[in-house]
């Protein structure tokens, strides 16, 4: 079994938006027999946080295109995206892209 | 690029003597400057003060290209445009404006500060420039000014602002990622907020077209950029900046990867599935 | 403050339309800004963004200060003033460029922009003002400003800028700190580097005056500014932004502690030992 | 005896002028029979790194009027000034205050 861990949740550029418009979460994610990874963290947002239209946030089992993921300061591509497995205490960003001018 | 100028004249002297005594600007700091061309994509919130600051800083060639007129709108931010400019060219408008702070070089460049107009198919013939700024305000220009530039061997210094935030990334750049390495697929139409949607604060784009021109000036100089691969996000909310490490270049981009599938401009409107406009959202297809 | 509009015109919702469909600001905020006058002091590289921003914005009434005239080497970054201008009084110059922006405020209130002489002496009758910007060059004119914002209660935004470095601070404010609880004792005058002798990036001063316009609109429209006892830095040469966390006000602050030696604004030069202009840096006594 | 502790030292606002220009320095500060304080510091830097014109830096026992110091992100003042004692990988900034316009 792996021990619960703390997760500093924050959505930024308008991501925001759909979690009420809170901007830091600070959660907690339960016991399970495996690490988290963030596969599965996307999941646990979509049940946990996310009440409505999560096709804004979501398409298949990553998010949507234009929105950047960030794991502790950097860009989850170079973290192993989907792969990476979630430590007590990390930060993961979410962060809509912004257009205009 | 410019043909150089031989050597500064005591009036430019004068005028840039604050930033010659720079140590990381000087003489050929400012020579490098006024042998530089940048072409300004956008004439909006971001590209009104980046034009101002390059004009004064003494950049040698301005172009602004932009397809949009000067709406009431657009004078709580775009401070190139007054009243009196509505309904007005605004590359037109931001050129005369311009103008004003670039007196000394149309004597030796009458061409310095260009108006472009928009076609909608940025022209190779545009990319005499050897630096690109995009300041647009859609999605399918954001693309098209990446490809152009990434075809075209240029360094594109990318800013955006909406409500309360700001973005800017320095692509193509020293061999860091392009636009489309971080954003392979364009956002579904639906997800895309513009200012016209969402509002915006004008000192956002304020602060943003500010900090567009102090890379495009780093990178004119010879000093350098510390932007490529890098996200730099604003909250000014917060007053928060923050600096994020981005991915490196992607061997399977489509446009600057190892086998590009994208070898010159595109539909980009097709590609986006919405207009290159921040104001209708969606294109009927 | 200024008399209440009892609502926004038409033509006000046009123009503020996007800045309006902020939930931080709405029409509240804007009717906020309308009745709020900041007083600006010094019309260079920080107070001509900033005078630029808050008239576009909306701001009811805005004061320029400034001792001195449009030279050429202010050109590169103070970008209110023009060729056209030199010799003429800053803050005049500064305030037929801002008018520009402000037509409509004009209607229902001809003082809207004020051009206010310099007599080295901020007098308490500029102190009309809701919220004060320091954007000076010199030692003693801030704490000259710190002081009659103390005595008559305003929040000071004060900024910056020298090479291609930056600070920013809201004094003042909410409980928090003045510039004399930070800096009890002036620094001696041999060590003081202005921008005639140690330069500047004139787009450094672009961005730390759009930020002070920044902190001006969220303190004027009422959603409160996040630099009181904050001190923002920027290093250009980085792109890095870094906020620090400030001491708390002094119980033995001269003029905002307990019992204040200093209950009127005094003479600054001879506070300080240096003349309250950046040209000639030590006052002879 | 307390151990050799390495700390990160910063100068900005133009106090980097009097270290040769640079604005980072990684020094360690050596063993010695009590812990390191930022009075110790400060003569540590003037005997090491100050090369010339000291009065430009120091005045008496601290830092000349004018220049701030932080110590992990917080103005001194808030950690007990010249009392502070040091610890292993603790950032401290020298910063000069700017009063150009
Ligand atoms: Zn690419
Ligand atoms: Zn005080």
């Amino acid at each position: 079994m792996a021990a619960p861990i703390a997760i500093h949740l924050e959505f930024g550029g308008g991501a925001e938006l759909l979690f009420n418009g809170v901007k830091e979460h600070h959660v907690t994610l339960p016991s399970q027999s495996e690490p988290w990874d963030m596969k599965q963290l996307l999941v646990w947002i979509q049940r946990n946080l996310l009440k409505e239209r999560p096709e804004l946030f979501l398409q298949g089992d990553s998010v949507r295109p234009g929105i950047l993921v960030l794991i502790n300061d950097a860009d989850w591509e170079l973290m192993g995206e989907l792969e990476y497995q979630l430590q007590d205490r990390d930060n993961v960003v979410f962060i809509s892209t912004l257009h205009g001018g | 690029s410019l043909t150089s100028k031989p050597a500064l004249s005591n009036e430019d002297i004068m005028r840039y003597s604050r930033q010659l005594l720079l140590p990381e600007l000087g003489v050929q700091g400012q020579l490098n400057l006024s042998k530089t061309s940048v072409l300004i994509v956008g004439c909006g919130g971001l590209g009104c003060p980046l034009a101002q600051y390059l004009a004064a800083a003494g950049i040698g060639r301005l172009g602004l290209l932009d397809y949009d007129e000067v709406e009431l709108s657009n004078l709580h931010r775009q401070v190139l445009h007054g009243e009196e400019n509505q309904g007005q060219a605004k590359a037109l408008s931001a050129a005369k404006a311009v103008k004003r702070y670039t007196k000394l070089h149309i004597m030796w460049n009458s061409a310095s500060v260009q108006y472009v107009q928009f076609t909608r198919h940025l022209d190779f013939t545009d990319l005499i420039y050897d630096i690109v700024a995009d300041c647009s305000d859609n999605v399918p220009t954001r693309y098209l000014v990446n490809d152009a530039c990434v075809i075209s061997g240029k360094p594109l210094v990318s800013a955006s602002a909406l409500r309360m935030e700001g973005q800017l990334t320095v692509y193509n750049y020293r061999g860091g990622p392009c636009y489309r390495c971080l954003y392979p697929v364009p956002p579904p139409p639906e997800t895309v907020t513009n200012c016209s949607d969402g509002g915006v604060l004008g000192v956002v784009p304020g602060i943003m077209g500010c900090f567009q021109a102090l890379e495009v000036l780093k990178i004119a100089s010879g000093q350098g950029s510390s932007c490529g691969q890098q996200l730099v996000m604003f909250d000014a909310q917060d007053a928060r900046f923050r600096s994020i490490k981005l991915r490196p270049k992607q061997p399977g981009c489509a446009v600057c990867g190892e086998n590009p599938s994208v070898t010159q401009l595109v539909d980009y409107e097709a590609f986006c599935g919405s207009a290159a406009t921040d104001k209708c959202r969606k294109l009927n297809l």
